[in-house]
């Protein structure tokens, strides 16, 4: 068993980056994730493992800084919460586009615009479907416990390296903030630049000798050219369709309806759903952890069992709901309950909404 | 004494000069006469002589040299608008004894890229940062630059620059020679060879530096022609641009080994 | 005496025509040609073939790099 | 088992430290914490509030509308917690600067001179831990023994020789609280 | 008749501005929009109607710099593609969150990334959905012609005053660069500056004499003041999605199936509805104007009406189609075809991917 | 001769100062003893003075004065994090006639608004942009800014700033002084009765120019405390401010009608 | 009447121009035109062709795969555009500078000696002009007196002086076309 | 002789006691009150009245604004 420990969740981030073997964070400090470079900085992995720690001078830097870095086969990472996130979204964009791999982490806070500093979950539409420009996906991780924001690390990374593509982390202020018992994995050395200009002979860290140089480019410019390489992205989406869906199902076997969420959400829905049992009520929790690719198959496997209907729970005015819709295809009811702008739902209202939109309605 | 004959010349131990093999085959795309080609070769060049081939990291920016990684022969990455600074900063970070360069034009490093210019050159980055002014965007159609002079016509700037309109022509070279981070800032051109040879001087020492671990960053403006943006032949733009923009970005050395040179 | 004697080869297909290597030689060696490459270019040629010292003037500042330039000692 | 605490005062007061010592002891003898802060601009010198769980069983919900436990440290605080204490659940608080004393009486409501004792025993710092003394004696979830590792492991070792102060302190809590 | 003229696309637009009373441009050059910025300069409209033009150091500025002019109440817009929209969201998301009305068009291009500088729609989910961070929703016109980037600036500035929201207007190179004939409106007067401060209570153009300060900002400290900002926000796009949505339908009356398209797809579209009918397929073509509101209701009646099924045109790799699929609630088939990188799909192939995925699949 | 007692001096006819009304009654968000407040009222006690209550519009940044909109009684707007620049700029191009200022810190003028900042000086806009430079970012809970001086610990540099690991601080104002927009560039303080005369003498200064229509944009930039971020009573952090930073920061006028001071 | 058009040349030979001209002479008298250049990097002294469509009708897709006419000016534009005129339409091309002549059969292919009559009218900028010109004479799909209106509708006015120039290479076009 | 006497009014509410007015006083007529007001800050108040000037130098330095100086002018 790794070393227990109690942390808030951006440290568990933090430490974790170290753990995994990250070569690289960099970042630019906004609320409520601002622990995350604290911590780097006090920690000083540089000592500790050679990891390379860099305030950048805004986000715009930091998402650039992974392009260049991730791009020589290092393993970076940059977190922001979500006005800074909004302003990586050409940078993600070119991440996609010329397939480099790194990690980026939104502690969501409430939004639009400046909005407030608590925890929300508004950029769910942001992650999966739009953000940057053109056709691209990013598999995009929703850790719920402080535990997990350790343990997605490196998963993430590992993701990152498998399929060449930007791996999301979606956390929130309250997972960010909160603290909790975590036990922290065995470090995993770092590459050292040999084992990576092996392992990757795609990435710039000087041409090999005898062979031939390489590229990172997200540019094409005859449209055919760029066609085919938007196929070839597609068939890797495809691919991580197929395998990366991760979900987690709690109190389910005999349910007659599910909550679906995700991170804070889910742990709030997580009391509801014992509220209801105690109320006799047959309720489960169908836990979202990757957002993207979606746990579209499970949903319509319970929709084929003849669930009586889905309640997305989310800190937003409804945005995962629509891939529920789109997983159910009109077969089962499906409504929302979201509370916005950094507002957690209590576990009683999320009963309630189930009573009245679902039960009753 | 019989004259030799040109084929009797043209042998190979008699060479002296061919396109060094850091430069790839396919013909550019850039413009006839255009300085781009130029100022790529001698890079490439000095990477040659210096023995850097399997270790140097270039960055390409957005701008009509956004194909440099088409060109030139090592590794490369294309950086989006601007942000090329940010970009060579992770790398040579991360892997310190490679040799990062990057490659900008003034729209992409004065423009949009001017935080990440300061603040790259500001933290004194052991990057070689070149950059290549032609006082407007070429690629996207001849628009004004920040470096665009007074009185310029480019085509958002049909009537030539007015700094009520468009503020004044930026001179981020002497900006950037201002922070303590910058150890080498020079201006330079590549219109002719004597200036060609300067400049890969320069551009020599700036990766000499580099190399032997010296901190601190080194920026190369080169000052060169668009003579598709200025509507003019390559002749008349390397003359146009001698003439008027030397006066304004004057060739030469700023900061040397960290001590801005007295004017 | 030493008398150095040069020769350029023009790459004529890659050439531009840009003209750029004509005031750089201080032999006046070069010129454009009246005919056009395959891509519509008047290409440089030596004009004065007898001129060129083989100082690399031009292909120094050829943009496009397409110039190779030879050189030979012949001692009078 | 499962204790939901709500630890809410002025930020200078040790409120997060103390739920945080509380939330390692729960670790020590292996089971489920959490700790969740109001955190924001607020913070600034205004109120600060903790939420701590410590249960048998993986935490669901680490925020709250009720607490089984209120311990509460400054007037803003009462107005705002008293209510969200479970019926039958604990109040537990500091008399000092409270100007609206508790009223409820589906609840039990006990009393701390933290702030006096910890100014008689010559260190006001360690305000929290005589709180903390007193919490843990109306509601013994944690064994002291384990409070004791658990403030090892959270505080850097050149702290650790206010150990035997921070005992003191708990004691004195545990001695003093007063059942009103 | 208005004035009749052969222009590009993005001219009409520029020209649409300074008639439309506009009074201010910010922007940045990139391929394909850069002749509405030149346009303007060559045009001179500061001494045509006193409109302001200035060319911002980067979208990021633009975007901003919108923010500044639409908060004082004057009508301001920019324009750009795909990769200076993404460095916009931040931006946009503050617009949204301080309600501040203003024009924002995007030429789009093909992504991700640079990726090139042909047509596209592959920002879709960027424009509808997600972007920028938060709960928001931008009314997103989409042109299909050169008239109609003339005609739909007075409208986006109408809806951006209405409501008091950006507004997007969506196009693609191809509407960008192609000419056409257009018929321009007359022109609009500015608004004066005493007409700006009767209109516009709100705007923060200097403190009325005995009156309150008014203030421009997203932002609202507390969760719970936010979270009734962001239903005040959701009410207003209940009452857009009520009032504002617009479509054209194209031989539809008697049609078994429909293409679902909109801008230069819709044009691709209509020919291949030419070419079905020709060969005896009833299809017709419901072209979509408002990306959002999307026209949900009018699927919906066909749906009713029983129609055989919905092809969804795009130049993505399948983004609207989703929107598509929402309203039609799995009541009946709906299928994508799309090209993508900035290939634009021939009529024909159009035609040939109805007769597989919906009549012969 | 009899004294006066306090209660005869405390009467209306012997009012010599007060709160500004162009301050809000709403009690300031900021910390016992920060230097924002004072530089609010200088800045709203200068708009008073000049008559132009009814045609001011000053934009907040993102940082501990995001909400100066808040506190100060003129029409404000609270721009994005580092694009006020670029906020007053569109303000003052559409409304020539008002008044308009920017008000930032130095993590949101100097780091992620750098270009927002230099272009704006550089086009020279007719604002008056106000800069408070208190080595931290306070708002965030005190991480380094571009101007944390060497060896200053915050929260992203516990150990001290450190040159290799974080850069150089950047002496923000020095830069935007070369540029040819810039007309006043002025460095102050408020922490003393004294300096905060002069300061609001400077805002002054900066704010009638703009009135006059001189062209040029006025750069102000007030060396503060921020006594959380430095973790210091606030006394504490002024002393230290005087001791630590004006050596590095050295307060007086840069440059005044777009000449620079010669030192 | 539906007329679809690909004109395809160098960047430099006024093709851009040509379908512009031809664009607004629909316009005056009354159809419905488009113009859709290619467009990219590309266009950098490379080659470049535009589609025009002028029609009674609405026009839907202003790109297309398959055109009644193809104006051809050099060897890249007829490798790539000849296939794409539709059985029974036309072709025109100048035949300087091609080296692999047109060999379909199933349409009809036209001559024109634009660069050498404009270069004989002592102005090589005419060329357009003249393409022009034989291009009317084979599809007369808008009369001259339009063209002209065209003509002085989209030039600057310190331009019209040449129109009788523009006029007069027209009408060399007109004169010169040959069917092959 | 003309004598200048001022006072100084502190919003005891506003204050947040941070003690920048004490030093700035010439004649050494502030201190922070033992006692705190309602937000918990010992506020700051004439201690020495007398002294006072009415120099206004405490409010203009007063973060919080929370000073009002009057001045009285009696002749001697
Ligand atoms: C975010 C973004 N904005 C704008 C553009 C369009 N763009 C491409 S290159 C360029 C400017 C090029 O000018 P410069 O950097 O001077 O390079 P040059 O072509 O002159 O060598 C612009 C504005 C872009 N690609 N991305
Ligand atoms: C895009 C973005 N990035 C980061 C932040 C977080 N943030 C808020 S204020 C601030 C810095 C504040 O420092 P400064 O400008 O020096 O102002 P101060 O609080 O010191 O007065 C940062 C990084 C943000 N709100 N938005
Ligand atoms: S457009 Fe200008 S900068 Fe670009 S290749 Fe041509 S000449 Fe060079
Ligand atoms: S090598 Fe020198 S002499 Fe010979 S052609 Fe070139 S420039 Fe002229
Ligand atoms: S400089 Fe090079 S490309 Fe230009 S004409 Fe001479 S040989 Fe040709
Ligand atoms: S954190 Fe610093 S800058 Fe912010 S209010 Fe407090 S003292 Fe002032
Ligand atoms: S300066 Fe103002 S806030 Fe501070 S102690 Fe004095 S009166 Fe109070
Ligand atoms: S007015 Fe002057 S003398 Fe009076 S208390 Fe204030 S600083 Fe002291
Ligand atoms: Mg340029
Ligand atoms: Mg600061």
């Amino acid at each position: 068993m790794g070393e227990l420990k109690l942390m808030k969740g951006n440290e568990a981030l933090a430490e974790a980056a170290i753990r995994a073997g990250a070569d690289g964070y960099f970042g630019y400090p906004i609320t409520p994730q601002s622990e995350v470079i604290e911590y780097l900085m006090a920690e000083k992995p540089w000592e500790r493992t050679g990891m390379v720690v860099l305030q950048a001078e805004s986000e715009v830097a930091s998402i650039n800084m992974l392009y260049g870095g991730g791009g020589t086969g290092k393993k970076v990472m940059t977190s922001s919460s979500s006005p800074g996130i909004s302003l990586m979204q050409e940078g993600i964009s070119y991440l996609a586009g010329a397939e480099i791999p790194c990690v980026v982490v939104n502690v969501v806070r409430g939004g639009p615009g400046l909005g407030d500093i608590q925890p929300s979950q508004s950029d769910y539409f942001q992650s999966v479907k739009g953000g940057g420009h053109g056709d691209y996906r990013l598999p995009t991780l929703a850790p719920s416990s402080v535990q997990e924001m350790s343990d997605f690390v490196p998963v993430a990374f590992d993701l990152a390296f498998k399929y060449r593509t930007p791996v999301l982390i979606v956390s929130d202020g309250l997972i960010g903030q909160m603290m909790e018992k975590v036990e922290l994995f065995d470090p995993i050395p770092r590459w050292t630049d040999e084992e990576i200009v092996e392992m990757h002979p795609w990435a710039t860290n000087g041409k090999p000798k005898g062979g031939e140089r390489r590229i990172m480019t997200s540019l094409y410019l005859d449209p055919h050219v760029l066609e085919e390489h938007n196929y070839k992205l597609q068939r890797k989406y495809a691919e991580i369709t197929k395998n990366e869906v991760r979900y987690e199902l709690l109190d389910a076997e005999d349910a007659d309806y599910l909550f679906v969420a995700y991170g804070s959400s889910s742990r709030i829905a997580q009391k509801s759903v014992k509220l209801a049992r105690e109320k006799g009520i047959k309720v489960g929790l169908l836990r979202i952890i990757s957002l993207w690719p979606f746990a579209s198959e499970i949903i319509n496997e319970f929709t084929e069992k003849g669930i009586k209907g889905f309640l997305s729970v989310e800190m937003s005015a409804g945005q995962m709901v629509e891939d529920i819709k789109l997983a159910v295809n009109g077969r089962t009811k499906v409504e929302h309950f979201g509370r916005l702008g950094g507002v957690i739902h209590s576990p009683e209202e999320v009963l309630e909404a189930l009573e009245q939109k679902l039960i009753g309605g | 004494m019989a004259e030799l004959s040109v084929q009797e010349i043209i042998k190979p131990e008699n060479l002296v000069y061919q396109k060094t093999k850091l430069m790839t085959d396919k013909a550019l795309s850039y413009c006839p006469g255009c300085g781009h080609g130029t100022a790529h070769r001698i890079t490439m060049e000095v990477i040659e002589e210096l023995g850097k081939e399997n270790d140097t990291i270039g960055i390409a920016p957005v701008g009509c040299s956004v194909l440099a990684y088409e060109f030139m022969n090592v590794d490369m990455q294309e950086a989006s608008h601007g942000r090329a600074p940010a970009v060579a900063t992770a790398i040579k970070r991360l892997w310190p004894n490679k040799v990062v360069f990057s490659y900008q034009g003034d729209g992409d490093l004065a423009a949009i890229g001017t935080a990440e210019t300061i603040h790259a050159c500001n933290r004194g980055e052991n990057i070689v940062m070149i950059f290549i002014n032609n006082g407007i965007y070429g690629m996207t159609g001849g628009q004004m630059a920040p470096t665009t002079m007074i009185g310029m016509k480019t085509s958002t700037s049909p009537f030539g620059r007015d700094v009520a309109l468009h503020g004044h022509p930026l001179k981020i070279t002497e900006l950037v020679a201002q922070l303590p981070g910058t150890r080498f800032v020079t201006r330079h051109s590549v219109h002719t060879p004597a200036a060609a040879r300067k400049t890969k001087r320069a551009i020599k020492k700036a990766f000499e530096a580099q190399i032997a671990g010296v901190q601190g960053t080194a920026f190369i403006e080169i000052v060169s022609n668009c003579n598709s943006g200025w509507k003019m032949t390559p002749i008349d733009s390397n003359n146009w641009m001698a003439e008027n923009m030397f006066p304004f970005y004057p060739i030469g050395d700023i900061k040397v080994d960290g001590k801005l040179i007295e004017k | 005496m030493a008398k150095v004697r040069g020769a350029i080869v023009v790459d004529v297909e890659g050439c531009k025509g840009c003209g750029v290597c004509v005031p750089a030689c201080p032999t006046e060696v070069i010129e454009l040609a009246a005919e056009v490459n395959g891509k519509g270019y008047h290409f440089a040629y030596m004009e004065n073939p007898e001129a060129c010292t083989g100082c690399t003037n031009c292909a120094v500042v050829c943009p496009d790099g397409v110039i190779t330039v030879y050189r030979a000692k012949k001692t009078a | 088992m499962t204790e939901e605490i709500i630890i809410a005062g002025f930020g200078g007061q040790g409120v997060l430290s103390m739920g945080k010592i509380l939330a390692y002891s729960g670790i020590m003898q292996d089971q489920e914490v959490s700790w969740m802060p109001s955190y924001g601009p607020e913070m600034r010198g205004g109120t600060a509030n903790v939420t701590v769980i410590v249960s048998d069983e993986r935490i669901s919900s680490p925020t709250l509308s009720f607490f089984d436990t209120a311990v509460i440290l400054n007037q803003q605080s009462m107005d705002k917690f008293e209510e969200t204490v479970k019926p039958g659940g604990v109040l537990l608080y500091d008399p000092n600067g409270i100007s609206k004393h508790p009223t409820r009486t589906d609840i039990t409501i006990y009393k701390i001179e933290g702030a006096r004792l910890a100014a008689e025993m010559g260190n006001t710092k360690i305000f929290n831990m005589v709180v903390l003394g007193a919490y843990l004696k109306v509601k013994p979830i944690v064994k002291l023994e384990n409070v004791i590792k658990g403030l090892k492991k959270s505080l850097p070792e050149r702290y650790h020789k206010l150990i035997p102060l921070n005992e003191d302190a708990i004691t004195m809590g545990m001695k003093n609280v007063v059942k009103i």
